[in-house]
This record gives C-alpha cells, structure tokens and sequence, in this order.
C-alpha cells in the first residue's frame, strides 16, 4: 500500500474463472491492487483462495480451455498484460516479469541441465550469444549465492539440493533482470532454515537491485520481513489490503485475524494457536452472503444474507466484512 | 458438445466402414481381348511356387515345387505326354521289356548334353539312380527306384550298388527289377530317375548338389535365392526342341491369395486360384484359367476295422449314396472339382465311368441304413468327422456333415492339425477321415495298390481282402496293357462295393496364366512343361 | 485430481490426465469439490460408478458390452435361421435354388446375406457372439486364476519362490504370444475349450507381476501389520486386506483382457486352431470369409465389425474403470 | 550401473534357458510323429526308426535337451528336419527380412504414432485429436490379419498401388524395394503404432501440466518451444522404452503378418516349423528370438539410463 513509489502494476476487477462440467468456477472474482517499483507485496490465503491463479492471471498463464480471465485489467508499465498478443506477452514473461513457483524440487526440468535453463530467457529475450549468456548465467548463480557456479553451471536438477534449486529458479527468474518477481509460495517446499535463507535472498535482491516482489503465500510468517504490503483473499476475493504492520496488528477482517493467530510467532505468548474450522467453500456454490460467513466465528444474520463490500475500515487499510469498521470492539467482544 | 461430435464420428466411421463394404459388388476388371497369337522368342516368365522347394537335388524332389523346378532342370528316360498322360520317350530313343515285365531295356538317344557340355550316357543313369537309393544321400524319395533288383540291399548298407542297374554300352541301359511290375517304367519319367553328372556331384560335395544342380534338361540352374526365387535359364544345347523363353524364374509364395494379387498386378505369369475365387477367376480370365482334371482323388475314408464300420457293408454303403457330390463340386468348390463315384480319375489310362453306382439318392441311402441295423440312424452312436485344418478342407467337410445329418446321423466335425493327423488315424483314433490321394504316376496301381493292398502303409482304411491283393499284384505282372487295366478295373469295382472309402471328388488344376502368355499348359500332375510357353507379340 | 466429469476423448488413454497447467489450489480444490459436494461420501464403489457414469466412452464400451450379453444369452430367439442349416444339404431343395443359395447379399430373407455354404450370416452371428462371450470370461478367469494366485504368492511371501514365479513370467514374456498359443495349441489340439486354456495360460504372467507390485505396495501398509500382529493367517491377510486394495489394476487389466481373449480368438481361428466347426465363432467366420476378400469383400466385414466392435467396448470400459478406479493409475494397457 | 547390467545378464539367461527349456518340453509332448511325417510313401518301420536315430528322436527327453544346450552357446542348432540344413543357415536367410521389416514397423511407429501423440496431446478435442483417438482405439480392436487383407484389398486389389506381398526380389532398386515393405510394415506397425500414440498423447499431457512446463512458459518462451523443447523430450522418455522393448517384439510377433504378406521372415518359418513337427526349427528359431529379445531390452534398460539423466548416475531406479 506504499503509495510512494512509482506505479508498476494495477491489477484491476481482475476475474478469472473455470469453466468445469459442474459449473464455473470462479477462481479469482473482482480482485484490484498495486505494486510500486521496489516494493513487496504479499498475497496472503488459504490453498483454492484463488492467489496461484491470480498470478498467473497476470502473465496469462491461465490454461484455456478450462480457464479464462473474464474481466480486469492488468496495467503493467502502462499497457494492460491481458490485451496484448501472445507475442507480445512472452515479451513481458520472463524479461519484465520474473515468477517462481512453489516446488523446486518439479519447477526445473529435469532432463536438461541448470545452466541450459537459465541461459534460455537471456538467450531468447537479451539476445546475447551462447557464450555471453553462459558468462551471464554464471554471474546469475553466483547472484543466488550458489557456490562453484561454474561447476554447477553443468549439472542436472536432480544433482541440486530443494535450496539450491530454488536458488537456481530464482536466478532464472532474474535472469533478464525484471521489474518485477512473483514468487508463488518460493519457501514452502523447503526445510525452515533454507525456507529463511530463501526469503532473505529475496529480500536482498529486492532491496539491491529494486525489483518489485510479489510474494504469494499461505503463512504470514515467513513474509514478515520481506513483504511491505499485504493482500489477504479468500474464496476468490480480495478481503483485507493493507501495510503488514496494519494487518499484523489490527487486522479488520475476522479471516485475516484468525490466520494471524494461527501462526506461530515468535514475539507473541499464546497458549494455543487458533485453527480455524471447516473447509473453504466450492468456488462453484459460494454460500450466500459473504464466503466466510459459515465459518466465522463472528458472524450473523446480516453476514449470510449480504455480501460485504471491500470497504476503506481506515486510511489506507481496505476490508471487506460488514463489522471492517468497528472490527476490533466487536472481534474481541466474542473472543473473549 | 465435443463429445457428441466425438460420438457422432465414431458412429459415421463404423457406418462408413460397412458401406463400403456393402456397396462394392464385383466390379470385376475389363477383359482384354487377347491379340493375335504370334509366338515371340525370348523373355522372362515369372513362375508362381507356392513354398520353398525342399530341394532341388533330383534324389530329394518331392514336392510340387522341387518338382516343378526339378522338371525344367532336369530330363529322364521317358516323359509323360503333357496332354495324354501317355508314356513318350525324352533321353530314351525307345524300350523293350521281357515278358512278365521284369527286364526293361532302354535305348538311349546320342548327343544328349549336360548343362556343362559333357555327353550325357547310360554310365550317368547307373550312377545318378545308385546315388539316389545310397543310404549316404538319405533320399526320401528313393522308394520311386524300390522294384529295381538290389534296391532293398543298398538301402540296408549290404550292397554300394545296384544289382538291377546295368549300361551295357554307352546308349543301352538294362534295368532287371526284384517282382515283376509292368508299370515300371512310368516311373524313368519322374524327375527322381534323371540323370546328373558324377563329376559335378564331386566336385561340390553331394550335399551342396542341392544348391548346383545341374542336369539335361531345357533350362539351367542360375540362382535360388532361399524363400523368395530360383532362377533358370535356357539351355541352347537341349538336345529337343529348345525352349522359347530366356528365362524361367519360379517365385516363391508362401500364401496363394497374395500370389494371385502379384499375378493380377502383373508380377507373376501364372498362378494358383485361390479357392474361393474359381468362379470369378473363370470368370475374368476365361479360357487361362486351366481347370485340367488331376491324378488325385478326395475322400473320406472308413476304418473298416472299427466300430460302427466293421463288417457293416450296408452302414458304408448307406454313406456313399447320402453325400450330394454334384452340389459339392459345383456349388461348395465352385465347379473346381469332379464328381467322383470311382477311385481312379479320367486323366489316368484305364479310366473307366460307372464304377460304381453311388449317385445321391437319400432315399436308397435310408433303405441300406436300415438295413445296417440303424434305421433312420436310431442306435447308431454320434460319429467324428475328422479332417486336418487349413487346407480348406472345412467347408467339404461341413457339407458332409450336413449331408449326414440329413440322412439323421449324428455327425460331429473335429480338424486336426496336418502334424498330428496321419499319426490319428494310423492309430485308429480317428476312424472317419478326410484324406487325399495324389499319384506320381498315371498308372491305376498307384491308386489301388498303396491305398487298398492290405500291408501298404498308405492303407489308411485297414481294409484287407485277399482277393483284392491278388488281383493287384497279377496286374502287376501283366506286360500287356489291356489285360492289366481289365485287371486293375475289377479290384476297383469290387473295392468301390465294398465301400471302405467314401470317394467324394477328383481334383482338377485351377491355375491362370497371363495373357501375353502362349503355348501354357496345367498338365493332369498339376505341372506347367515351361519349354512350350511363349510370350505373345503384343 | 480430476474434474469431476470429465468425460472426454481422453479417457481413452492409457495414462488419464487431467486439464494442464492448474495451479495447484486447483487441483486442491476440484479434490474438495469431489468429496463434498458431489457425493457427500467416500464410498468406494459409488465413486467408481460415478465417475465411470460421467464417462461417455464408457458409457459406449458398457452400452456394446451389455448388448453383446443379451444378443450371446438370447441368441436363439433373436436368430432367424437355424445357424447351421444349410438349403445345400437339404434333399428336398433343387439343385438350381442350391446353385442360388450362397453368398447371397442382404436381402429381406437373410438380413445379412448367406455364406458359402448357403446359410445365414445373421444367425451365425448372433450364434457366435457365444464364443465370444465364453472365451473372453473363461480364458481371462483362467489367466485370473493362475496370475492371482503366483502374483501372491511371489508379493506376498517373497524369498525364491518370489525369484522363481518372477523369472518364470519373464519367460512368457519374452516367448512370442502367437507362437505360444500355436504351441499350445498344437499339443491340445484345436477345440473350444482348449482355446480358453491357450489364451489363459499365456495371459496370467501379466497380471501376477501386476498384482505382485501392488501387494508389494499394498503389504507394508500399517493395516496389513496391524492384521498380522492379530494373528490372522496368511490367506486372510491377502484375501481380506491385501486383495481389495490390490485389485484395481487388475479389474482394469481383466477388462481389457476380455477383449484381448475376444481377438485372440479371432486369430486362432485364422490359423485353423479355434472353436470347431461348424459352430460358428466370430473367428472363424472371419476367416472363412476373408478367403472371399477379393470377390464378395462385404463379408468380411460383419463378423470384423462384431469383433472390432465388442473388443472395443471393452477396451473402453477397461479405459474407463482406470480412470474411475484411480485416476492417477498409470500405463498398464 | 554395472551391477545392474550385471543382474540383467543374469536374468537373461536364466530366460534363455527356460524359454528353450519350456519349449523342448512342449515339442516333445506334441502329438505328430516327427519320423511318420518325414518318411517316404511306403517306408518301412526300420526307415522310421533311422530317422528318429538320426534327429536323436529316440533320446530321452533330458538328454535331448543336453543336446542342444550344448550347442547353444556356438549357436549350433541342429540341422531342420524340413530343410536338411543347419537350422542357423535358415535363421541368418530369415532374420535380416524380419529385421528390417521390424526396422521399417519401428520408423512407421516412431513418426506417425509420436507425431498423433502430440498432435492430439497438443490439440486436445480437435478434430485430429478425435480421429487420432478413434482411429488408435479401432486399430488396437482389430485382428491384425484382417488389417492386412484390408490393406491388400484397398491399395494392391482396388488401386493397384503396391505389390499385395512378398518382400523385394533381389536386385530391385531401394525404391522399388520399398514399396514391398509399407504394407506389412503398417500392418505390423497398426497396434504398436496406437499405443504408442496414445502412451505420447497421456505422456505429454501428464508432462504438459508438470511444473517444469509452467516455469518454461513464465520465462517467456514460445508454445511451440515449450511443447517441442521442454514437453517432448521428458513426454518422449516412456515412449522411447516401449519402442525399444516393442522392437525386440515386433521381430517375433511377425508371424501372422509374414504369413498373409508372405514375407521371407522368421516367424513365417517358425509357424511353418511347429506345423511340421521341425523340432530343431522352432527351438533354434525361439532361442534366437529370445536373445534377440531380452538382448534388446537389456539395451534399452542401458540407454534409459542415458536418456533420463535422474538415473544416469544414481543407478536405482530399475525399469520393468
């Protein structure tokens, strides 16, 4: 929500759905917000909240058939992403945007080696030479901290360890150095001590070479250091947007209060995490009203009837419950 | 909605599948007119085997192929008319015999040549015939050498050559035979008795004869490319008339329907017709399609030492006047077979007509079935009708059936396999079976000595009567030809009334030749004498 | 992970895949999508059925496989002829309706023409889909039969009796199959019954090996432990816990078997080693018929259809039952 | 890697020997009296009983198989009833046919079943998808020998476009020669062709949504260079097995195919061998099929290796 940088990316009324024999789905339903040069922005929710999809809604990644982005505009560098032909995107993806994806250990192909896959966007997008782009690719490993990247250059994914691969995608990713990075869920597969070391390398490059960082994760925790914004979704919705300090600590949606407390955290004593009960509802039959009416601790009558609009609860801080506003007296009036 | 298109295309595929099936009727191809005949020296006639030659060592031919090969390569004393059947001299200038036919003296023609230039001789005869009945050369055709005196020694290692065998000059030869046996020299015109050069025997190896052969015939060995071709050439020195064509290649097919697709594409000059295929094949190719009646005889035979067939003349009889023989051949083979109420076919000397009077009357057959002791088959137990598979022989054999059946017999079929099927009725396990009978010679003891002479292995029905066996082996030694065929006659007649076999057709060639192609005959043992054939002038 | 009802021409394929390139909350989510609110419970068999009745193929495989069972179980009533009688045999028919009496086309009296022996092609079809039957189940219960028991006791007990059974499929294997069933065929003799005994026995070292790798997969799952530690006897523990949760790719491998056994039939019967005659199988109506390929081809082509037909439907029913039973169920075609 | 291959020779020829083994027994149990079938018209029992002395007939079971384990590793195989000659002379006339009739399926198979795999898995529920999908599923449901006669009735009878059998006559031109092979070929090509198509369509599709795809397409490259670069070569590796295992079949399994395009091949004589009670033929032909075999799937056990570089070094994963 940092207004002040300069405007990169405007995701706008962004829907993407799917069209299934048992009925579309409605993956991603009206999402907007921003992303500033050099800024960090985490997109927070549950799996099936619909935050894979919206980014690669934004590369237009989205499989079609089933899928199909309906509406929205995605305004990266003052053209909309999702009008452009599909030359053009492949322009943007990979050179302008950057994007890593969950599992290592399955986002390398295996059957070529690192360097081949890391010289292939320079080669494609830089147009530099065989040679130039191994120099460059080389220089890329190192970036990422990879020892004896020379040597490393030569070998196969499965000769990688989960960090070191993650490592490698990243260099990809940053191969022809992008505006931007999407990092969909980069530390999840990994152990918690490479998970650390991978977000602060992410955090580093952000900071040294000013990239824009959109970091897509189910854990709060491990964006805390990184992330500066925050968007919270859920059932295909956006339902909290704001700076991490204002969702951290005065969260004003009852979702994004309970994922607060269901993560451990080291700076808080709590005797027991919050889990939060049921399941996220089918994307196809949303329950009327608002989506996490049926498993809100908070909710009543007004919540399964209407749908709460994403509503400004304070300056700079979006929420979509009935209660954004009086959040706070009124979460924990219940809790308590 | 994809999935309905998908639907839709299956649905249309298997329609379509059908109707093109269903729409194409015989759309035969045009008939050309043949053009004036005018016989052309030269050219390359593409033969048609229907397997690989077992070999083409005259001391193992055995087969149709080796021996359609074997009869342009090589020559022996006498020839069968290709027309008649008769017996004609070829090496042999003429022959006398003694008589009570166990001395024939051949006189052999001068300046008859080996493919390798050397003057053939009454020597090379002692020496070719010795080499066949050698136990070393392990022929398993050397039985066509068995009357001669001496034979049954050097098969048994007690003698190294024939005692029967002698040149008394050059151009005489003398065969002394161990039982008097008139039609012996019948058997100088099988291939088997041709002569072949000592020298090229030696100097390739006996073995690798096989592989070289070389003989007096009109056409010369060049190549035999295993499973696909041999290939022959003319021989310019043929001591008879030299043939018209260059060369002579026989093409091996293992499949008759493809080698008939080849024929009709224009590969081949002549062919089989495949069964199933003689009406169209009349048909399209008119007067070369060559249905020649054969030395051979197709029939069910009767264990006549078995139940129910022992000592049940009536029962057997009963079966003989219940199959519809003139359906069979026309409508079941397409008119490709005649109809057979005797043993011996019409292209064997000696034929006669009505040698039996087995014709189909169901009514008569009935009238003896009970008089067997099983009227309207009640009591008798369900019969098996065996036949061995893949010779297509299944649908005479279900024709057959259905025959019986009508006259309320309880008839089973079984098809046996070739390998287990004589070893099954040798050991009486099948009583009831198809069997064929093909002769190497056009002579009526070739069908009634092996098949109905009661110690010939080849008597598949046991039948035995000694009055037969007499009758058989006086013929034998009867030099004059008359009183020998009279002879041979009744052991039929009598052998047809007592009805151990149920003779059901005659074979007769169904061979094409193509059109461009004179001169071709489909001889009654079912060979093609290459030296007459021509190419046409188009 | 699968769209619920996704029905389209893939199923025929071997591997069943689902759409490509969904984010994985995707593919999370379609999984909830399933389980709640389709079928509200995890039954197995229900599951089964519900997926394989979204399955259009299917749909088609099981519509021939049941029209195939009905056609062979009321083949007398629905023939219109007496498959074997024949107006050539008859004494009381001229010899010119004879002459008239084969392969005749189509036409209103023999719905599917005459063969060459002058009877009629439509009863001997809907005889035949007799064999057909017969040979599928018996041949695929015998190779059943065998390729259970040793895949058991190869999975189950290990050891050299492991090594032997193992080694001893690998020697089917490597035999080539229609040599195999020549050789067997030609010490049975032709016949029926021995027919379902050639395709049988050649068929069982597939499903020991599959079975043995699923029991392999199967046998060290805490419930198969827990039924030892109970003390429950050998043949229990596999009848009981391995069996049910072992018999997946063996339903689908049967399945597919069944059309296996139907075409193997059909080429026995070429090489002269099938159902005697003149009972008349597909097989060997085949092949009678193809002898007229050249003059009377639209022969050929009904008992063809018939076979390629209900070999088909099996094929898409085994596609099908794979996909149901496990989606992600790979490669045992 | 070299206790592997080691383990695989082992197992090989264990096979071998079974498979001869198997098979004497199964000759020797065969009704048919080989001495019956090769003697003359009228031979004695005394004949008959040379020619079972003479093919070591009248050996008990166990000492023929001596016999002939004996010769196997020289490759003496006896000499054929039929042919009376050394049966390895016939199998090395034979082989090569089968071979390159095998050589010719395999290319059939390697370009059209690969390509409609991939056309139909990168075009899904097109119309070529569709035809692809119907066309693989009705040529597994057919009889091979009826898609032969088929092929001989539209493209030799009806349009007269290829020779209906029989391989290349000897000095025919490359050409020429190769319009004998494409209809066998195809017909031995028809269902492996199938598979294979549909094993590469539900190979690249499975490949297709793999992550390693994803992270190709978010670095911008072309479709085409995803599918071609990226997909096929992991869609390719299972393929690329089952050819290579399917090769090793396609020599054996020729025998119906041989026989209705009279193709000069092994398995022809072989099936001819077992109808003439040839006991030297069919085991000398099996044991030399057999090798060929399992010889061939050793290799292709071998090259797996090569082409997945998962296994190359870590030397585990074994393929069955």
């Amino acid at each position: 929500m940092g207004a002040n940088g300069e405007r990169l990316l405007e995701v706008r009324g962004l829907k993407t759905y799917f069209h299934t024999q048992a009925g579309v789905v409605k993956a991603v339903d009206g999402v907007s917000f921003d992303l500033d040069r050099g800024e960090a922005l985490a997109v927070v929710g549950e799996s099936g909240c619909g935050k894979s999809v919206t980014a690669l809604s934004i590369l237009n990644l989205i499989p079609d058939p089933p899928g199909k982005v309906e509406e929205g505009e995605v305004i990266f560098e003052g053209r909309n992403l999702l009008e452009l032909s599909d030359r053009e995107i492949r322009q943007v993806r990979g050179n302008h945007i950057g994007m890593i994806f969950q599992d290592p250990m399955t986002s390398l192909n295996p059957v070529f080696t690192i360097g081949n896959q890391i010289r292939e966007p320079i080669q494609i997008h830089l147009g530099l030479s065989r040679k130039e782009a191994k120099q460059r690719a080389i220089e890329l490993l190192e970036m990422v901290e990879i020892p004896q990247a020379e040597k490393r250059y030569k070998m196969y994914p499965h000769e990688f360890s989960g960090g070191m691969r993650q490592r490698a995608m990243i260099a990809m990713a940053l191969s022809c150095e992008p505006m931007m990075l999407i990092a969909d869920e980069p530390s999840t597969a990994l152990d918690v001590t490479i998970q650390a070391q991978i977000m602060e390398l992410i955090g580093r490059l952000q900071r040294e070479i000013n990239l824009a960082v959109m970091l897509i994760t189910h854990d709060l925790g491990v964006v805390a250091g990184v992330a500066e914004a925050v968007l919270v979704m859920y059932a295909g919705k956006v339902v909290e947007y704001a700076d991490i300090g204002r969702v951290y600590y005065n969260s004003r949606h009852p979702y994004a209060w309970s994922l607060m407390r269901s993560v451990p955290r080291m700076d808080e004593k709590r005797e027991r995490l919050l889990t939060i009960g049921g399941s996220p509802p089918s994307l196809i039959n949303l329950p009327p009203g608002c989506s996490f009416s049926p498993r809100c601790p908070f909710a009543e009558e007004i919540c399964s009837e209407q749908e709460p609009p994403l509503v400004e609860a304070e300056p700079g801080h979006l929420s979509a419950c009935h209660f954004a506003r009086d959040f706070e007296r009124h979460g924990k009036g219940v809790e308590d | 909605m994809r999935k309905g298109k998908f639907l839709i295309i299956l649905v249309a595929a298997m329609v379509l599948a059908l109707g093109v099936a269903m729409l194409y009727s015989g759309c035969g191809e045009e008939k050309t007119e043949e053009k004036e005949a005018g016989a052309k020296e030269g050219g390359t006639f593409n033969y048609c085997l229907n397997a690989e030659p077992v070999s083409l060592d005259p001391a193992q031919l055995q087969e149709s192929e080796g021996i359609a090969v074997g009869k342009a390569l090589y020559d022996g004393l006498m020839d069968n008319d290709p027309d008649t059947m008769e017996l004609v001299p070829a090496m042999a200038e003429s022959f006398e015999t003694n008589e009570d036919a166990t001395v024939f003296t051949f006189k052999l023609k001068e300046g008859v040549l080996f493919h390798n230039g050397r003057e053939c001789t009454a020597e090379d005869f002692v020496y070719s015939w010795n080499r066949v009945c050698d136990p070393a050369t392990a022929s398993e055709v050397a039985y066509h050498l068995a009357p001669v005196k001496g034979f049954d020694e050097m098969q048994a290692g007690e003698a190294t050559e024939l005692e029967g065998v002698k040149a008394l000059d050059d151009y005489t030869l003398e065969v002394t035979l161990s039982y008097p046996y008139a039609d012996f020299v019948y058997h100088t015109a099988h291939p088997v008795t041709s002569p072949i050069p000592k020298e090229v025997v030696e100097e390739v190896g006996s073995e690798n004869f096989n592989e070289n052969p070389v003989g007096t015939g009109p056409f010369m060995f060049d190549s035999w490319t295993h499973e696909q071709q041999v290939v022959t050439s003319k021989f310019e020195d043929y001591y008879g008339e030299p043939a018209f064509l260059d060369s002579v290649v026989y093409k091996i097919y293992m499949e008759e329907e493809t080698a008939y697709q080849d024929f009709k594409a224009g590969t081949l000059h002549d062919c089989q017709i495949p069964q199933g295929q003689f009406a169209a094949a009349e048909a399209e190719f008119g007067d070369h399609a060559l249905f020649v009646p054969m030395m051979g005889i197709y029939y069910y035979g009767l264990n006549v030492t078995a139940e129910p067939w022992k000592d049940n003349k009536e029962l057997r009889q009963a079966l003989n006047y219940a199959v519809d023989r003139q359906t069979l051949c026309d409508v079941v083979m397409e008119g490709q077979r005649l109809p057979a109420e005797g043993i011996v076919p019409p292209s064997i000397p000696g034929y006669q007509e009505g040698a039996s009077d087995y014709t189909y009357d169901i009514d008569k057959a009935k009238e003896l079935l009970a008089e067997a002791g099983y009227p309207d088959g009640q009591g008798l137990p369900a019969l098996t009708l065996g036949y061995n598979t893949g010779g297509g022989h299944e649908d005479p054999a279900q024709f057959i059936q259905g025959n019986l059946t009508e006259l309320g017999l309880n008839v089973t079929l079984e098809g046996y396999e070739w390998g287990s099927y004589l070893d099954l009725i040798q050991a009486g396990q099948v009583t009831f079976f198809r069997m064929g009978w093909l002769t190497d010679y056009p002579i009526m003891d070739n069908f009634l000595y092996p098949l109905f002479q009661s110690a010939s292995v080849d008597n598949f029905t046991m039948y035995n009567n000694p009055e037969v066996d007499a009758m058989l082996e006086e013929a034998r030694s009867t030099a004059d030809e008359d009183e020998r065929l009279e002879l041979y006659r009744e052991a039929e007649r009598i052998i047809l009334e007592e009805s151990p076999i149920v003779p059901l057709m005659y074979y007769k060639t169904s061979r094409v030749y193509a059109n461009n192609v004179g001169g071709y005959i489909r001889t009654a043992d079912d060979l093609s004498p290459m030296e007459r054939v021509y190419f046409i002038e188009e | 992970m699968r769209l619920p009802d996704h029905g389209g021409p893939e199923d025929l394929m071997p591997g069943k895949e689902q759409p490509d390139l969904l984010g994985p909350e995707i593919e999370e989510f379609e999984l909830e999508l399933e389980k709640e609110q389709i079928h509200g419970r995890t039954a197995l068999w229900s599951d089964v059925w519900y997926r394989l009745r979204h399955n259009k193929l299917a749909i088609v495989g099981i519509v021939i496989i049941i029209v195939l069972f009905l056609v062979a179980i009321f083949a007398p009533l629905l023939a219109t002829h007496d498959p074997l009688y024949s107006p050539l045999y008859d004494s009381t028919v001229s010899s010119a309706e004879k002459a008239g009496a084969v392969k005749q086309t189509p036409n209103s009296e023999h719905w599917l023409g005459t063969d060459q022996l002058g009877r009629d092609i439509y009863s001997r079809l809907v005889h035949g889909s007799r064999v057909s039957v017969e040979v599928g189940i018996v041949a695929v219960l015998i190779s059943l039969l065998i390729g259970l028991l040793f895949g058991a006791l190869a999975g189950y007990f290990g050891g050299w009796g492991d090594s032997v059974i193992m080694r001893s499929a690998d020697i089917f294997f490597a035999f080539p199959t229609v040599l195999g069933a020549i050789v067997i065929m030609t010490v049975l003799g032709p016949g029926l019954i021995n027919v379902f005994i050639a395709i049988g026995v050649l068929g069982w070292a597939t499903i020991a090996r599959i079975f043995r790798s699923s029991i392999l997969s199967v046998k060290e799952n805490e419930y198969v432990e827990a039924a030892r530690a109970m003390g429950a006897s050998h043949a229990r523990i596999i009848w009981k816990h391995i069996m049910p949760n072992s018999i997946q790719p063996i339903i689908v491998y049967a399945t597919m078997g069944v059309g296996g056994a139907i075409l193997a039939e059909a080429w026995l019967a070429f090489l002269g080693l099938g159902q005697q005659l003149p009972a008349p199988s597909w097989g060997n109506m085949l092949s009678e018929y193809l002898v007229y390929y050249t003059t009377d081809p639209w022969m050929m082509f009904i008992p063809g259809t018939a076979i390629v037909l209900s070999v088909l439907a099996f094929i898409l029913l085994g596609d099908g039952l794979r996909d149901a039973l496990d989606p992600r169920l790979k490669g045992s075609v | 890697m070299l206790i592997f291959i080691l383990r695989r020779l082992y197992q090989t020829v264990i096979v071998v020997i079974g498979v001869v083994l198997l098979l004497s027994f199964m000759m020797t149990i065969i009704p048919g009296d080989v001495a019956q079938m090769r003697a003359p018209k009228g031979a004695t029992e005394e004949m008959l009983q040379n020619i079972r002395e003479k093919f070591h007939l009248d050996k008990p079971f166990f000492s023929r198989f001596w016999i002939y384990l004996k010769g196997l590793p020289t490759f003496d195989l006896g000499d054929s009833f039929t042919y009376k000659r050394p049966v390895m002379d016939i199998i090395r006339e034979g082989l090569p046919w089968s071979i390159k009739l095998a050589i010719v399926a395999e290319i059939i198979i390697i370009i059209l079943g690969i390509l409609a795999g991939v056309i139909s898995s990168v075009s899904r529920y097109s119309f070529w998808d569709v035809l692809v999908t119907i066309t693989t599923t009705i040529l597994v449901a057919m009889p091979i020998y009826w898609i032969g006669r088929l092929l001989q009735l539209f493209f030799s009878q009806w349009l007269s476009w290829l020779p209906a059998a029989g391989a290349p006559p000897p000095g025919t031109a490359f050409f020429t020669g190769l319009k004998y092979y494409i209809m066998p070929a195809v017909a031995l090509a028809a269902i492996s062709t199938a598979y294979v198509a549909r094993m590469q369509r539900s190979s690249m599709l499975e490949v297709m949504r793999q992550d390693y795809i994803q992270t190709a397409r978010a670095k911008g490259l072309s479709n085409r260079r995803v599918t071609y670069k990226h997909g096929l070569k992991n869609g390719l590796i299972p393929v690329v097995t089952y050819i290579g295992i399917d090769f090793g079949v396609l020599i054996g399994a020729a025998v119906l195919t041989e026989i209705i395009f009279n193709w000069p091949g092994i398995g022809h004589k072989v099936y001819n061998a077992v109808l003439q009670r040839d006991h030297t033929m069919v085991i000398g032909t099996v044991f030399v099929l057999v090798l060929i075999f399992v010889f061939i799937n050793l290799l292709v056990d071998i090259s797996y290796a090569f082409l997945d570089p998962r296994i190359r070094l870590g030397g585990g994963q074994e393929v069955t």
